[in-house]
């Protein structure tokens, strides 16, 4: 078996008394698209923190592509090749569009500052490249319209977008994606739903995703982690996972949140 | 020994009234998340108030003296309301930075105003408490020092009790950390901010007089020096937090003093604020200050 | 044709206070000067110009007065520093400049345009340092320093060279900053130390507050201090504090001479019964050194009324007798003055 | 500012004619003009740092002193060796002098924000704000202690370098500088830290490099701006680089709008100019200056000079 | 009980709403549905006195609302689940619940209400001295419905309480809408994105687009509307 690109083995994360993630272990092989769900509170968001590096486990390991990333600021291990879009969405209130995709890809293409005050040619191309290949991104997620708009006044729905795209402009081999479908209409979700196979397909990378909607989730993912308390109560593909009783017990329902609501 | 003694006596006394300022800054800070400039001239003016009201009183009693604080403070008190009134609330909605800037301006404007209606000579205090030179086992102290540090103390047992244990203190710690969830609890965010700062030009008024007390010469720019002292204090302490800014202030006196009793006199502020930083990188948060919780 | 006459002063700021006092001293002066007909048959204009105690500001008023109004002389500053400032822009522009009360020899080490009427601080250290030895018999000593202060940095060096040249030692010496208000903890450490007296090179504001302060920790030795500590204040901030203490001063309120006391009257008329304090003295008297050279030099020329200023002799001013040195500083007595009975007492006179 | 260059060479141009008539110009003016210049290089400078990354300083006199005092030891000390006695006042050996002794100055501060940048990588907001206050203060105290720089009393005696091409020069290359360095794309990472710090890492952002950045280049104009201020003043104190030095550059750069160059600019110009046409009140000058401090602030909370309205957003 | 005429709110240049009236009756569970931008939130935080009409008239049991501070309306009874949870980060849960009955003085009473909380979300009852601002996304949602049945309303605005919970969790709590309003006659006027479930719960539904009522209707019908089913329902 090839290494596989994304290996957590046993890390757990502590806050005072409170264990959030319990002996975690979860394994991502090269282009999979696999869901993360779990009731509120189960610790899924903090399994991402601790993937970007934003909390340090206080035992096991995550490596990547081999590699162990303990130790590593966040955007060393966006560097890496590991990118994220956050629950809560972060975008840089003040900036346009287009210049979050601009800021991302200095990952790849970067002027060091001097450049900037010399402005010769090849920092003149290179920027020109990179405002181009922004704009392609951004054509890409229909996002163009609203280059040269500050994030904070983009409706909520592109908002959401605008982060995945920031994301990708990182060029990233692993996307975690934080409940995109929040706060999204069923429409948009169907369109999510699209987006997610499309980058998923197009983006040739690996995505983990937490998602609450069944539908983006079952509709999408190859396979899908459950957690619980912090800890793994079941994994596999979504069908195995729509069916097993600790899953509906402790996160579906039983009705699986279908109409219910006969009155 | 006497000597080592004698200096942490000066220091906690020196420490008390920056404790004093430090809690008036500190209330508004934790209510409006700004560093209220104008504190230290609300301060000055305090002082002046006792300084015009000392002769209505009966001089060098206790009474007396409670008279003239209690006034100096409802003065404060108005002008606090007042200034957040015209200068700050209109910048309600705009980025604290923006607040920062009136309240330079109303502090420049009262150190100014001051200069022409005061007179820029320094004017001297007329004793107000019963002032009284104490000697305990070669301890020198003066009866001022001690009323200072009983006010210090008992001002932060009342704010705490304020704070933490009043349906006002709990919309008071409920508008600073959200004011729009504030109001949908049902709390009128201009009668928490105003009482805020009506409370803390208050203990500004006193914080004045007793200064003045103190060290009895007073001119319109007395705050200054304080102020920014004071302003060290609050963030030592974890700028918000009540205790924090007693011990910071009362941390600030003792270094200042152990320094500017030492070889290295000449450099008590340099070495005071360099303690300072280092300690700062030490605790981010400051002494007591609860280190800002960002889930992401 | 009015004559006009720059003056550069603090009149808001940290500083005000000394500089609003030598400002009404100098107005004062310029006042009677018209009343009694001005000088060469002509009034004198003073424009006076703020500098908000903030350094860089004297340099641009002083341009401001310089090529805007044209006048043919400044006056100012109080502080050394501040003088210091002004004084390169006069020198290159020709025209004089007389410090009131700069001490810092420096100030008039810059060119041949620039006076003072005031002694400067070698002297007065001095002065200071044989007072200690020989009245006091002093012969350990404290001094207590403002570091922010070049006045006080300047006198608390000579004095300290003298004094120990004279035999006695400098015990110890601690610092301040200006505007602290707590002196206890250096106060504490001089107690420590076995001092015979304690000198203050420094304001009167920070010498009340240390007598006070002193005398709370249970000192009972004597303070003693140069001309900064010479204003009313000293005795009704400092009470009971500071009886014995002394200081060596251009003047004395006190002064019995008709010319003083003429002074004082004029100048609690004019100011709402302020009585003048030594930077008032000076500041009046460098209007009137100024209006005596420009009446011998006969023109407001700068060469001709540098000329004349460099030639004042025997000068009768409420701040003693006035010769220009070589130097261009003024020599003239100190006085020593101790406060009794809350009042202030002649000592002696120290003549340079 | 599409085309720096052009606006550089327009500045430059700019100055040049300045210069050529300072001699008909009356000094107090060019003494105002000067000190516009100095205030809008550190409020530009300033800029960089608490406007386009965010990072309040409260410590920007503290660079001027250091830059200041280099400048001028560079000058007094080393410039009577190096020019001998035949250097023409105003010729070229003077002038490479002086462009040395500004470098030095610049380098010097930009060696001290380097040491404030570093606290900054820990601290936030009104903690960051202590700490650069505290640099600020221990510079000035370590200065006023230091007697071969002339200790309280200051530095006299300076040679007057500064001449209104060298002012409008730096002014034009912070301009220039801030200016593209933030339009660059490298530069938006600034922007970006200032915004959200979290989220820049998650782009793949360094935020402390963003910062020392910052606070080095801030910093090194700062000192420039001590060494043109020192050299035309002629004297230099370490009070004078006061705590309330300081908030004056803070009151620009918000003032002109955090991270709006051309507010910031004109804010500097503003503020330098307003207290010299108030000079006729006297007395009252700081009275109705404050005043209509807190007037500019509350009719203009955006920022004085910041015109453009956000566009709204075309509804989905 | 509560009726809304021809409101227009603006954010200076940009017009939110234009001209929306409605009306929830007594003991109604009325929703607002409508795409991201529609002007719902807009709408609830104009009732909560957050916002000021330019024109039109809110009046809530014969009172009219339109100039009434927020801290009154609150007072009132009208009491909202405000978008994006809005919980007092520094603070404790337990905390978090009592600002909720500031305006109430009986303790006893009170007490009762937090146990209420506790049952219907015994997360949080597990939590009640975390603070608030390091609770996951899911319990802060849990946090603020609490909080805001903390405060005894006597009429509720929900803004998309759904928004980041589980699905096991979204059942329980519309569950228990339908059950307070039900056995206590509390009105709600909801929005959700999720409209199914929006429609399912609710006896009356507006559906708003662009700052205006485009479709209105007994919840039954618009769940059948064909209009409805494209844009909302998801085919
Ligand atoms: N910084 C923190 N300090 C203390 N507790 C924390 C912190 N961050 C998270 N927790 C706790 O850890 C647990 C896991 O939180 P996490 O955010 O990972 O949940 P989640 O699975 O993402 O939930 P949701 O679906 O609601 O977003 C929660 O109970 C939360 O309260
Ligand atoms: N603070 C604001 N400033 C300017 N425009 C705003 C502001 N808040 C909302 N808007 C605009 O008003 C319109 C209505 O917004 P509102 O938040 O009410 O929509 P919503 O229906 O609640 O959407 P969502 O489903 O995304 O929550 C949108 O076009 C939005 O861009
Ligand atoms: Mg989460
Ligand atoms: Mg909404």
């Amino acid at each position: 078996m090839p290494t596989p690109l994304l290996q957590i083995s046993q890390a757990t994360v502590r806050f005072g008394g409170l264990t959030a993630v319990d002996a975690l272990d979860l394994t991502l092989g090269e282009r999979e698209l696999v869901g993360l769900i779990g009731p509120n509170g189960a610790g899924k968001t903090t399994a991402f923190n601790l993937i970007t590096g934003l909390y340090a486990p206080v035992s096991g390991t995550v490596s990547f592509a081999g590699r162990p990333l303990a130790g590593l600021p966040p955007h060393r291990i966006v560097a890496a090749g590991i990118a994220r879009t956050f629950q809560n969405i972060r975008l840089f209130g003040s900036l346009s569009v287009l210049d979050h995709v601009r800021v991302a890809g200095n990952l790849h293409r970067a002027t060091a500052p001097w450049q900037a005050l010399l402005r010769g040619r090849a920092f003149q191309e290179n920027e020109a490249a990179m405002t181009r290949r922004a704009e392609e991104l951004l054509a890409l997620f229909n996002l163009e319209r609203f280059r040269d708009l500050p994030a904070r006044s983009l409706p909520y729905g592109e908002q959401r977008r605008l982060e995945i795209v920031r994301a990708l402009a990182t060029r990233p081999r692993l996307l975690l994606l934080d409940e995109p479908a929040a706060g999204l209409n069923p429409q948009e979700k169907i369109e999510l739903v699209a987006l997610i196979q499309r980058v998923h397909r197009e983006f040739d990378l690996t995505l983990l995703l937490v998602e609450h909607s069944m539908k983006v989730v079952m509709g999408v993912c190859q396979r899908i982690a459950v957690l619980d308390h912090g800890k793994k109560i079941a994994e596999g593909p979504p069908a195995a996972i729509r069916r097993d009783p600790a899953v509906i017990e402790a996160y579906l329902g039983p009705d699986q949140a279908t109409a219910l609501f006969h009155h | 020994m006497t000597e080592f003694l004698q200096q942490l006596v000066n220091g906690l006394s020196l420490g008390a009234i920056y404790a004093l300022l430090a809690l008036g800054y500190t209330m508004v800070y934790g209510v409006l998340r700004f560093i209220n400039f104008a504190h230290s001239d609300v301060f000055m003016v305090g002082a002046f108030a006792g300084l015009y009201l000392a002769p209505l009183a009966p001089g060098g009693s206790i009474l007396g003296g409670l008279l003239v604080v209690s006034g100096a403070m409802l003065a404060s008190a108005l002008l606090g309301v007042t200034i957040e009134r015209l200068a700050y609330r209109p910048l309600r909605q705009a980025p604290t930075l923006n607040v920062l800037i009136t309240a330079i301006g109303v502090s420049c404007l009262l150190q100014s105003a001051g200069q022409l209606i005061f007179g820029a000579a320094p004017r001297s205090f007329p004793v107000i408490f019963p002032a009284r030179a104490l000697s305990v086992g070669g301890l020198d102290f003066s009866s001022n020092q001690v009323v200072v540090l009983v006010s210090a103390a008992a001002l932060v047992v009342g704010l705490r009790l304020i704070v933490f244990h009043t349906r006002m203190g709990a919309a008071l710690r409920a508008v600073s950390q959200n004011p729009r969830a504030a109001r949908l609890m049902g709390i009128d965010n201009d009668v928490v901010i105003r009482f805020t700062f009506a409370l803390g030009s208050a203990l500004a008024g006193a914080g004045g007089v007793l200064y003045a007390v103190n060290y009895p010469t007073i001119d319109p720019l007395m705050g200054v020096l304080p102020g920014l002292k004071a302003f060290v204090a609050a963030i030592l302490g974890g700028i918000g937090s009540i205790p924090g800014a007693a011990l910071g202030g009362l941390l600030l006196g003792l270094v200042e003093t152990f320094v500017g009793g030492s070889a290295y006199s000449t450099y008590k502020d340099a070495i005071a604020f360099a303690l300072l930083i280092l300690f700062l990188l030490f605790r981010p948060a400051g002494l007591l200050g609860k280190a800002r919780v960002e889930k992401v | 044709e009015p004559i006009k006459v720059g003056e550069i002063a603090s009149l808001t700021g940290k500083e005000a206070a000394f500089g609003q006092s030598s400002h009404k001293g100098t107005v004062l002066a310029v006042e009677q000067l018209n009343a009694n007909g001005g000088v060469l048959g002509r009034p004198l204009e003073l424009l006076s110009e703020d500098n908000q105690s903030k350094s860089g500001e004297s340099a641009t008023v002083a341009r401001k007065l310089l090529s805007r109004a044209k006048v043919v002389a400044l006056l100012g500053e109080v502080a050394s520093s501040r003088s210091l400032e002004m004084a390169p822009i006069a020198q290159r522009a020709r025209i004089p400049m007389i410090s009131p009360s700069s001490t810092n020899p420096k100030v008039t080490e810059v060119g041949d345009y620039i006076f003072r009427v005031c002694f400067i601080d070698p002297f007065q250290g001095t002065v200071m340092a044989k007072f200690a030895r020989e009245t006091l018999k002093a012969r350990r000593v404290a001094v207590l320093t403002s570091v922010s202060s070049a006045y006080s940095v300047g006198l608390a060096k000579y004095f300290k060279e003298r004094f120990a040249a004279d035999g006695g030692e400098i015990a110890l010496e601690q610092k301040f900053a200006e505007g602290d208000k707590d002196f206890k903890a250096q106060l504490t450490a001089v107690r420590a130390a076995g001092v015979d007296a304690i000198f203050v090179p420094g304001y009167y504001t920070e010498a009340a507050l240390i007598s006070r302060q002193a005398r709370e920790l249970g000192l009972t030795l004597p303070l003693f201090g140069g001309d900064g500590w010479e204003a009313p204040q000293l005795i009704e901030i400092g009470g009971q504090a500071v009886e014995g203490t002394y200081y060596s001063t251009h003047y004395s309120p006190e002064d019995t001479a008709p010319a003083v006391q003429a002074f004082v009257a004029a100048f609690r008329a004019r100011w709402n019964g302020e009585t003048p304090d030594a930077m008032a003295a000076l500041g009046y008297d460098s209007a009137f050194v100024l209006a005596d050279a420009i009446k011998r030099a006969g023109s407001t020329e700068g060469p001709a009324l540098r000329d004349a200023l460099a030639a004042t002799t025997g000068f009768a001013g409420v701040t003693g007798t006035t010769n220009m040195d070589p130097a261009r500083n003024a020599s003239k007595s100190a006085v020593i003055v101790t406060i009794k009975g809350g009042q202030f007492k002649f000592v002696q006179s120290v003549a340079p | 500012m599409r085309h720096p260059f052009f606006s550089l060479l327009l500045a430059l141009v700019l100055g040049g004619i300045v210069s050529a008539l300072s001699d008909r110009i009356d000094p107090y003016n060019l003494d105002v003009l000067i000190g516009v210049g100095i205030n809008v290089v550190l409020a530009v400078s300033l800029n960089l740092i608490a406007g386009h990354t965010g990072q309040f300083s409260l410590g920007h006199a503290g660079f001027m002193a250091v830059g200041a005092y280099a400048a001028a030891a560079v000058t007094i000390f080393l410039g009577p060796r190096l020019l001998g006695d035949a250097a023409a006042p105003g010729g070229l050996a003077e002038n490479a002098l002086f462009g040395g002794a500004l470098l030095a100055g610049g380098l010097a501060a930009a060696a001290t924000g380097l040491l404030v940048g570093i606290p900054s990588l820990r601290l936030r907001g009104d903690y960051l704000a202590l700490v650069t206050l505290g640099f600020g203060e221990i510079i000035r105290v370590l200065l006023q202690n230091f007697e071969p720089l002339g200790g309280a009393l200051g530095l006299n005696g300076i040679p007057a370098y500064t001449t209104v091409a060298w002012v409008v020069t730096a002014g034009a290359a912070t301009i220039f500088t801030v200016g593209c360095l933030v339009r660059s794309s490298y530069g938006l990472g600034f922007l970006a830290v200032r915004d959200d710090e979290i989220a820049a890492s998650a782009a793949g952002l360094d935020p402390a490099r963003y910062k020392v950045v910052a606070f080095t280049v801030g910093a090194f104009f700062a000192g420039i701006a001590g060494g043109l201020f020192g050299h035309f003043k002629m004297t230099i104190t370490p009070s004078g680089f006061d705590f309330s030095r300081s908030i004056e550059i803070v009151v620009m750069v918000i003032l002109g709008g955090l991270g709006n160059t051309i507010g910031v600019v004109l804010a500097a110009v503003l503020l330098t100019l307003l207290p010299e046409f108030l000079r006729p009140v006297a007395e009252y000058r700081l009275v109705l200056y404050s005043l209509l401090l807190i007037g500019l602030m509350l009719a203009r909370p955006q920022g004085l000079f910041r015109f453009r309205t956000p566009r709204p957003a075309p509804r989905a | 009980m509560l009726s809304v005429t021809d409101l227009h709110v603006a954010y200076g240049a940009i017009q939110a709403l234009s001209g929306v009236s409605f009306t929830v009756p007594p003991g109604a569970i009325v929703t607002l549905i409508g795409g991201n931008g529609a002007g719902k939130t807009t709408t609830l935080h104009s009732l909560s006195g957050l916002l000021r009409p330019t024109r039109g008239k809110i009046s809530f049991a014969g009172r009219d609302l339109t100039a009434v501070p927020p801290h009154e309306i609150v007072g009132l009874g009208l009491c909202q689940v405000p978008e994006g949870r809005l919980v007092f980060p520094e603070s404790t849960v337990a905390e978090n619940l009592a600002l909720g009955a500031y305006l109430r003085r009986d303790r006893a009473a009170i007490a009762a209400t937090r146990d209420h909380v506790f049952e219907l979300f015994p997360r949080l009852a597990e939590r009640r001295g975390q603070v608030a601002g390091t609770l996951s996304g899911g319990e802060q949602q849990m946090l603020a419905i609490g909080r805001a049945l903390m405060s005894a309303p006597k009429f509720l605005l929900l803004d998309e309480p759904s928004l980041g919970l589980a699905p096991r969790l979204i059942e329980t709590i519309f569950e228990r809408i339908v059950a307070i309003n039900r056995d206590q006659g509390l009105p709600i006027l909801l929005v959700e994105q999720n409209a199914r479930l929006a429609l399912a719960v609710s006896s009356y539904a507006y559906v708003l687009e662009s700052g205006n009522i485009a479709l209105h209707g007994p919840s039954a019908e618009l769940a059948a509307d064909p209009r409805l089913k494209a844009a909302y329902l998801g085919g």
